[in-house]
């Protein structure tokens, strides 16, 4: 078999070649940790033909990753990979020696590895990672190398070539670094692209032009592997798709029939769990949430807006004397039992905002008003007094909880102000754990022992602990995955209703919150550029930036696709 | 290089050699620095293997018939290495120089006696004393007398004559690597070698590279190896081993003090006679030092003065052997009868508890310590405590564990050439004039004139004779009682002959060194 | 494919180069500053330290001149009183001191009538060839061990790491010794006095970096493996790379930060190792010097050898910050 | 300031913690210590002060396990009566050492402004100088003596462990469950007490393990150094200056206390890579 270095040939068009390039026939891997075998994959089985993408979604853990890797040999050094069938090219990829793997890593199976911003050598210019890959396969020599570097990088749509080439991955955004990864997989133009969650922790219009790209690369005949837990990113790529959970392929098919015609349950789950202004009002899980207690939060005697910011402003000086301002004049308010969705690309000042509105980060200019008293002009002292009345939830629970600490504790001492005895103490602790759907055991538990979704479930008891009139929700939900996300999502809403509580939920996500909020704020570069009712703000969006966030969310109706 | 050399003398060559301890100055008041000034400057007097008094740069000498001037005659034509010549004035300037500050030992020697030098021509000096001392020339044979250039002292910097003292010696200091070594170079117009040397004229080796070099193990391995020629201080386990291995081993007994234990006679148990005689009576001394010494360190039992010091007393040295039985009757007797449970005696309560300091490292090396341990071990049998104090030469220099509050016993040595030793040692301490070396804190009359009597006694019978009196009294009194001698021991290799210590102190002497093929 | 979207402008790269160019320098110019706060304070120190010291000063001096422990008169001590000045009050001589610092005079040694300086002088040149040999063969020991073992299954790793563990904890006094006894004193392929030669520098320097290698390993170990996971390296191998490569390209250079801050704290631990070192191997050098004036209360070469070796350590330091910055772009800026 | 770079704590390769035999030895190594501590005497075989002359610089043998010294005294039980001392003096030195630290690298962390950044100076100024350096600078000025060393190790270890104290509770104050708490209204003085210190000092069960060892090793080069425990003591590292005379000829007599001393520093860190790696991997 004989692969051409150049570019644009002909035979890359895939008339020339064998209708398959990959053939996988039950793929099994399994995992020896400490000694124990542990099998993590099992029963997975495709082909890949020229121009097709064959896309793995699942939730975290599913095994999806672990298939990928073992199609290029580096399942790791404690795994066990069996096949009936593993053929690259028609050649045996099991019988492969070392030498030969890498022969073929990067020249015919190009991968994009998940963790797409610490998939570079943060030391290194990116450009010379990009021509080690060619280099590692003696491609031309090094001024050559140089130039098809800088030509590869304004292939994957990076502006200013030849000076991003020499920059490290650190003076990039993400978005260039993604590309720059991109390039690296493609700099030989192998055949097949596996791309591992291209897409992961970028924000959306940069996930808008990587999918571009990637469907570029189809359109020329590649064939491509898309990992993704998100459905949505699936939708607009893939021919094929295979289902996963707990390492089996749950269900398979065309992306027609496995989204528009689901089979089976879980498929359905994860259809289902994809929030989206569509989807308002209405549960994403099919998991009942418990029947939420009357828990009425302790409003005291108060008509306006629980929180009221007015022309915020904070700003950062570095360490090189720059002073960034974070967040820049932005005013807003919260009413009672209302939902105001923050949303905004990386580093627009959300999450310094919703530190500004807990009165953790000193202020620079505004005001924030908690139940009409002053909340950020008064000593920590005074704010201590009517600390219990806003509560927050983070993106990662873990990290909040003391890992000293189990999750009695942990509730215990969230209840510390409140003027309980030590018995109503305990019972408020159960009746909390019961309201976020927690059973009892998880007590003893230590944060470190529990699941994602577990977490981030104890997180919000330990918000509503001290019945709180908000809770601040600083993306609460982004790092899970979308059918425990549904749960999440569907707790909360059930909590509002029986409590009446108010959130200010921050998120970069524009489904999640077109689902959720009551309102919406659209945050960029500090600034509050548009706010409005979900409504408004996805129908009639009247800032350009907010025209450009709403076209690059990728489009998933899966009504759209039959059903 | 082989032993079974030829025995043909090669002219030149580096001596390379590696001493112990590296002295501040080459000139100086510590026996370190005379080992080396005794290289570079000349003495007026040498001392031979006899013990007899011979010329230096003095050709002859006479006392005045009352001993209150000496008269020595100077060797003609001798220069320093500065060029100036040796005239008696220069002498005389060196004798000032001395008991103003330039040494300090040399003062300990002479003051009390010394009251002028004077030139009564350019070969003929003139030393008047206040009181009569027939020993001075004994005394002008060790290293703290070398004579230096007057010109030198009086025009150079200290650091110059701290570095490079200018004498009319064998060798002349060209270089000092501090930490490292000193480099010698022969002094090509020598002419005035002591009359005890073996030749005449300049020395025969070009160089001696004198190394610092302070682990013992390290010296021997280096001689062994070839890389030195010559090492001070043999480890006395080491002794047999270089002996078969053919190496010349030589073995001085300096005399003056040897090692001795002095006990507090002021303050604490120790004033009681018979406890301090019940101390000397528990301890086997010769059994310790001979194991730990391995033979080569000798046993010494005289509490004052060491086997090689003129009028030693043999009596003195066996007053005392190992009788623990007497030893337990004396402290019955002193009234120390109980028993703590730990075995240590006790009266009225208060326990046989005593503070032994030593100089770690200095004055006590690790043969002397170990055998320390011994002594604590045998005196506990009786039943005291002994707490045996290591003291960094630091303290010792701070004064610390000077004075009778705070030991109980203490151990060292001085070198001497003379029982004089015994004035320096065992001087009353006044108020006026106080004696910091008199370390049992000891004044006694009765001592005093037997010293005294000594010091000043005309013929040499006469003054071993009182000497020898002192020495019995101290034993009688257990004042002090011997431990070991201190030796100033040399190896050196097969393929250098001519290397002889000297015999005021010890030290190596190259001046007639020569290497064989 | 999509267009160039909101990117910075190139025009941004030197506007973005001079910035962390200002960033470096403010750094840098911070760090000085804190230096030179460090000094002063180590200065002070050092300089109290030795009002501490048992006995009178003037005592000890003629007793280390004249090589006896014994008690002065006041007609003694006069004149040394006068010539070390020590007969004024302590402000004035702490005035004097910090004066002397300033103008490189680190005063007169009681032993040796010899400036401090003149004698540190003489004696740098040897300890800080033994330092930094030290400090090169621990890197070298360090990275061909831990390229060779580290991340390279259970076994090669447990001993790998028991091999750090027991280096780091060898005292250097006895590896020292034992390292003599067995090649100079008994293969013989080293001399037993060392001296200043490049043959008598092998021992001394491994003594002191076999430690150290054990101690830069255990922590280049843990971030070696870590790097060896690290996704940059899977992405490496993905494109091809082979093992040796991945660790010699991408990882090694990860895992030798640490140990590029432990070089820093490793000169201040050699020159103190030079201590025994230099002892062991009849070594001339500030350890010995050091040794030999604590032993008699030569204060001003103690306290200007300990003075300087602060120093040192605090501009090894700075310059470690320095490479660090080289060595790790993120740390420029940012 | 830039962050900690203390080499006291260097994050461990999680090898060591898997290798359960080597755990058995240091803990079987430590029972034993521990009883040569409590009572010597089970252990020795012989009294480690009595004199034998006829057997001096006996090589080991069934009557000798170590061999015997230059007075006939047996090697082995002074090892083992050494341990008090050797392990008081590690023990002690870690505990000053680390008692310093905890206040000094406490003060840098939480005091308020001015005085916590003259505290971060005066740990700088203390840094600037090499541990031994610091320990003679000690043993200069009070003379050499078992309390000196504890104090001279103790003091020069200190600033090493101050700075990562400090940058320990900096990493706890700047933590998300801080300003969780923070959130929920607890008190600064709560936070310091329920969350900080204890999250801070939690690692220092391991560094202290890891520190005796060294501090053992480092009181040794003291007493080599003859600054420190001289003879008759028995402590390891004065036991091994007094044989280093007889190094040609016995040579067991350094050998065997060096050894001793590795094995024991070497114990105390597998002991304290274990608890550090058990306490990194967190809670059950
Ligand atoms: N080297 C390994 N040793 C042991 N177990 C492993 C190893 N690599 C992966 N696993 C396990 O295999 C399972 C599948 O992991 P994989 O990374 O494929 O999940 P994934 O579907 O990619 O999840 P995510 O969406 O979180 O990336 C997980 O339970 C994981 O813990
Ligand atoms: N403590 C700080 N010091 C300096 N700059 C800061 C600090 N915190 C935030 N910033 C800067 O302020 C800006 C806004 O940060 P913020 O974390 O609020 O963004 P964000 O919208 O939450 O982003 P993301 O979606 O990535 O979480 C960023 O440029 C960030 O670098
Ligand atoms: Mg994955
Ligand atoms: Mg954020």
């Amino acid at each position: 078999m004989t692969i051409s270095d150049t570019v644009d040939d002909p035979a890359r068009l895939g008339l020339d070649w064998p209708a398959t390039r990959l053939r996988v026939d039950d793929l099994r891997v399994a995992f020896t940790v400490d000694g124990v075998r542990r099998d993590v994959v099992s029963g997975v089985s495709f082909e890949l033909a020229p121009g097709e993408c064959v896309a793995i979604v699942g939730e975290s853990g599913s095994g999806k990753s672990v298939t990928a890797r073992s199609l290029v040999g580096l399942a790791g050094r404690n795994a066990i990979v069996e096949a009936d069938a593993l053929e690259l090219h028609h050649e045996d990829a099991r019988a492969f020696t070392p030498r030969q793997w890498r022969r073929v890593r990067g020249r015919d199976v190009g991968f994009i590895l998940q963790d797409a911003l610490v998939s570079l050598d943060p030391l290194r210019p990116v450009g010379a990672e990009i021509a080690e890959a060619l280099r590692l396969h003696g491609w031309g020599d090094r001024s050559a190398r140089s130039r098809r570097v800088v030509e590869l990088l304004a292939r994957v749509g990076v502006p200013f070539p030849g000076i991003r080439a020499r920059q490290r991955p650190g003076q990039l955004s993400g978005g260039l670094r993604q590309r720059a990864l991109i390039a690296s997989a493609i700099a030989l133009d192998p055949d097949i692209v596996i791309a591992d969650e291209p897409t992961t922790a970028l924000d959306v219009t940069v996930q808008a032009q990587v999918l571009a790209e990637l469907e570029n690369m189809k359109q020329r005949g590649a064939s491509i592997i898309l990992i993704s837990h998100d459905l949505s990113v699936v939708a607009q790529l893939a021919d094929q798709i295979l289902v996963m959970r707990g390492g089996v392929v749950l269900e398979q098919g065309t992306a027609a029939e496995v989204l528009g015609a689901p089979v089976h349950d879980y498929t359905r789950a994860l259809i289902a769990a994809v929030p989206s202004e569509h989807t308002r009002g209405r549960a994403l899980s099919p998991t009942p949430v418990p029947p939420a207690a009357t828990v009425e939060a302790e409003h005291p005697v108060h008509d306006g807006p629980v929180l009221e910011a007015n022309g915020l402003i904070k700003r950062f000086v570095t360490s090189d004397g720059t002073v960034t301002r974070a967040v820049d004049g932005v005013s807003f308010s919260v009413g009672l039992g209302e939902t105001l969705g923050i949303v905004g690309e990386s580093g627009s000042g959300k999450s310094t905002t919703a530190k500004l509105a807990l009165g953790l980060e000193k202020l620079d200019g505004g005001t924030v008003r908690l139940l009409g008293q002053d909340w950020s002009g008064v000593s920590e002292r005074r704010r201590r007094r009517l600390r219990p009345r806003i509560s927050v939830v983070y993106q990662d629970p873990l990290s909040s909880f003391d890992p000293r600490w189990n999750v009695e504790r942990i509730l215990l001492d969230a209840l510390r102000g409140t003027r309980l005895s030590a018995v109503a103490r305990r019972e408020r602790v159960l009746e909390l754990l019961h309201l976020v759907g927690l059973p009892v055991e998880v007590l003893g538990r230590f944060p470190l022992r529990l699941s994602g979704g577990q977490r981030q479930r104890v997180a919000i008891a330990r918000a509503l602990a001290p019945r709180p009139s908000l809770i601040v929700l600083d993306e609460a939900v982004s790092a899970l995955d979308v059918t425990i996300q549904a749960q999440i999502l569907d707790l909360l809403v059930a909590l509002q209703r029986s409590s009446g509580v108010s959130y200010l939920f921050i998120s970069h996500d524009l489904g999640v919150i077109s689902h959720l909020s009551d309102r919406v704020l659209v945050m960029k570069d500090g600034r509050v550029v548009e706010e409005g009712t979900p409504d408004e703000i996805f129908q009639r969006p009247r800032h350009p930036y907010t025209r450009e966030l709403i076209a690059s969310i990728p489009v998933f109706d899966p009504a759209a696709l039959g059903a | 290089q082989s032993s079974s050399a030829t025995g043909q003398r090669v002219e030149g060559g580096t001596i390379v050699y590696a001493h112990q301890q590296e002295p501040a100055c080459v000139f100086g008041g510590w026996i370190e620095q005379a080992y080396l000034s005794y290289q570079v400057l000349d003495n007026l007097v040498s001392l031979d293997a006899n013990h007899k008094v011979v010329p230096w740069l003095a050709e002859s000498w006479k006392a005045s018939s009352d001993g209150l001037s000496w008269t020595f005659t100077l060797k003609k034509g001798v220069k320093f290495t500065d060029g100036t010549p040796l005239t008696a004035a220069a002498v005389a300037y060196n004798f000032d120089y001395w008991l103003t500050g330039g040494n300090s030992t040399a003062k300990v020697w002479l003051a009390g006696y010394y009251k002028s030098a004077t030139a009564v021509d350019d070969t003929t000096l003139q030393i008047n004393l206040s009181k009569p001392y027939p020993r001075l020339a004994d005394n002008l044979t060790q290293g703290y007398f070398g004579i230096q250039s007057q010109h030198a002292l009086q025009t150079r910097t200290k650091e110059q004559n701290c570095e490079a003292p200018i004498g009319s010696g064998a060798f002349i200091v060209k270089k000092w690597n501090r930490g490292q070594d000193i480099v010698l170079v022969r002094n090509k117009d020598y002419t005035s070698p002591p009359a005890n040397a073996l030749h005449t004229g300049p020395a025969h080796v070009d160089e001696i590279d004198w190394k610092f070099v302070a682990d013992p193990t390290t010296r021997v391995a280096a001689l062994q190896s070839g890389q030195v020629n010559a090492i001070y201080d043999v480890p006395a386990v080491q002794w047999k081993t270089l002996k078969s291995g053919g190496f010349q081993l030589d073995r001085y007994v300096t005399a003056g003090r040897p090692q001795q234990i002095s006990f507090n006679t002021q303050i604490g148990p120790f004033t009681d006679e018979r406890v301090r005689q019940a101390f000397a009576d528990s301890l086997d001394r010769k059994q310790i030092v001979d194991t730990i010494g391995q033979g080569v360190i000798p046993y010494e039992g005289n509490g004052s003065v060491s086997q090689a010091t003129p009028g030693y007393s043999t009596k003195a040295a066996g007053w005392y052997g190992y009788d623990a039985a007497k030893a337990n009757a004396l402290l019955d007797a002193a009234g120390w009868t109980g028993r703590t449970s730990a075995g240590v005696r006790t009266k009225n309560g208060t326990p046989l508890t005593v503070v032994f300091p030593y100089g770690a490292g200095s004055i006590i090396n690790s043969d002397g310590a170990a055998i320390l341990q011994g002594i604590k071990q045998q005196a506990s049998k009786v039943g005291f405590d002994v707490t045996l104090v290591p003291v960094p030469q630091s303290e010792l220099f701070a004064g610390k564990y000077s004075t009778p509050q705070d030991h109980d016993l203490s151990v060292g040595y001085w070198t001497a050439v003379t029982a004089g030793i015994l004035y320096v040692n065992w001087r009353p301490s006044t108020a006026d004039d106080p004696n910091y070396s008199n370390s049992a804190f000891y004044n006694d009359p009765t001592l005093e004139g037997y010293i005294l009597d000594g010091n000043s006694a005309a013929d040499l019978a006469t003054q071993n004779a009182d000497y020898q009196k002192a020495q019995d009294y101290i034993a009688e009194h257990a004042l002090s009682i011997g431990v070991y001698d201190r030796l100033s021991t040399l190896a050196v290799s097969p393929s250098l002959k001519g290397v002889w210590q000297e015999h005021a102190q010890g030290g190596p002497t190259f001046y007639d060194a020569y290497f064989v093929k | 494919m999509t267009g160039p979207a909101v990117e910075p402008a190139p025009q941004a790269a030197s506007a973005l180069r001079a910035a962390r160019l200002r960033a470096v320098a403010l750094t840098i110019g911070r760090k000085v500053v804190a230096a030179v706060v460090v000094l002063w304070g180590a200065a002070t120190v050092a300089f109290f330290a030795q009002l501490a010291l048992p006995g009178d000063r003037a005592t000890v001096i003629l007793n280390i001149r004249a090589g006896q422990a014994q008690q002065r008169t006041a007609a003694e001590l006069a004149p040394i009183n006068a010539e070390y000045g020590l007969q004024h009050p302590v402000i004035q001589q702490y005035w004097d001191y910090l004066r002397g610092l300033v103008l490189g005079d680190f005063g007169t040694s009681y032993q040796q009538f010899r400036p401090v300086t003149a004698i540190i002088g003489e004696q740098l040149g040897a300890t800080v060839t033994l330092s930094v040999t030290a400090i090169l063969f621990a890197w070298v020991l360090m990275v061909a061990w831990v390229t060779l073992t580290a991340g390279r299954g259970p076994r090669l790793g447990a001993l790998g790491s028991l091999v750090d563990v027991v280096a780091a904890g060898l005292p250097a006094y006895w590896l020292g010794i034992i390292l003599l006894l067995v090649f100079a004193l008994g293969l013989r392929w080293f001399p037993v006095i060392g001296g200043t030669g490049v043959n008598g520098l092998i021992l001394p320097a491994l003594t002191l970096a076999i430690p150290l290698a054990g101690f830069m390993s255990q922590s280049t170990r843990a971030e070696f493996e870590r790097a060896l996971e690290a996704p940059f390296v899977i992405s490496a191998r993905m494109r091809g790379m082979s093992d040796w490569g991945v660790r010699l390209r991408h990882v090694l250079r990860h895992a030798s930060i640490p140990a590029v801050t432990l070089s820093g704290w490793a000169l201040g631990a050699t020159l103190s190792g030079a201590v025994i070192v230099e002892s062991i191997f009849s070594r001339p050098g500030i350890g010995s010097v050091l040794v030999a004036a604590v032993n008699s209360q030569d204060l001003p070469v103690v306290v200007g050898i300990v003075t300087l070796v602060a120093v040192f350590y605090v501009v090894a330091n700075l310059l470690v910050d320095v490479a660090y910055t080289l060595i790790d772009p993120r740390l420029g800026a940012s | 300031m830039t962050a900690v770079r203390v080499p006291a704590l260097p994050a461990i390769s999680s090898r060591l913690g898997r290798l359960p035999w080597g755990l058995y030895l240091a803990g079987a190594l430590v029972v034993l210590l521990a009883i040569a501590v409590i009572a010597p005497q089970l252990l020795a075989t012989h009294d480690p002060v009595a004199l034998d002359y006829p057997a001096a610089l006996r090589g080991p043998s069934w009557a000798h396990w170590f061999g015997t010294d230059e007075s006939g005294r047996d090697l082995y039980s002074r090892v083992v009566f050494g341990a008090r001392e050797s392990l008081l003096i590690g023990l002690g030195a870690t505990a000053v050492g680390i008692v310093l630290a905890l206040v000094l690298g406490s003060l840098a962390a939480l005091a308020i402004r001015p005085a916590a950044v003259v505290v971060d100076r005066f740990v700088e100024v203390m840094f600037a100088f090499p541990a031994l350096l610091l320990a003679l600078l000690l043993i200069a000025i009070t003379g050499p003596s078992a309390t000196t060393e504890i104090f001279a190790v103790g003091l020069g270890t200190a600033p090493g462990y101050a700075r990562m104290i400090r940058g320990q509770i900096l990493a706890a104050k700047n933590s998300g469950y801080v300003e969780a708490a923070t959130a929920l209204g607890h008190s600064r003085a709560r936070i310091v007490r329920a969350h900080i210190l204890p999250n801070a000092l939690r690692p220092l069960v391991a560094v202290f393990a890891l520190s005796v060892g060294q501090s053992i090793v480092w009181a040794s080069s003291l007493s080599f150094l003859g600054l420190g425990v001289a003879p008759p003591s028995s402590e390891w590292g004065a036991l091994l200056d007094a044989g280093r005379s007889y190094i040609t000829q016995a040579g067991w007599l350094v050998v065997v206390p060096g050894l001793v001393i590795v094995a024991v520093a070497l114990a105390a860190t597998t002991i304290g890579r274990h608890l550090q790696s058990h306490l990194e991997k967190g809670e059950r």
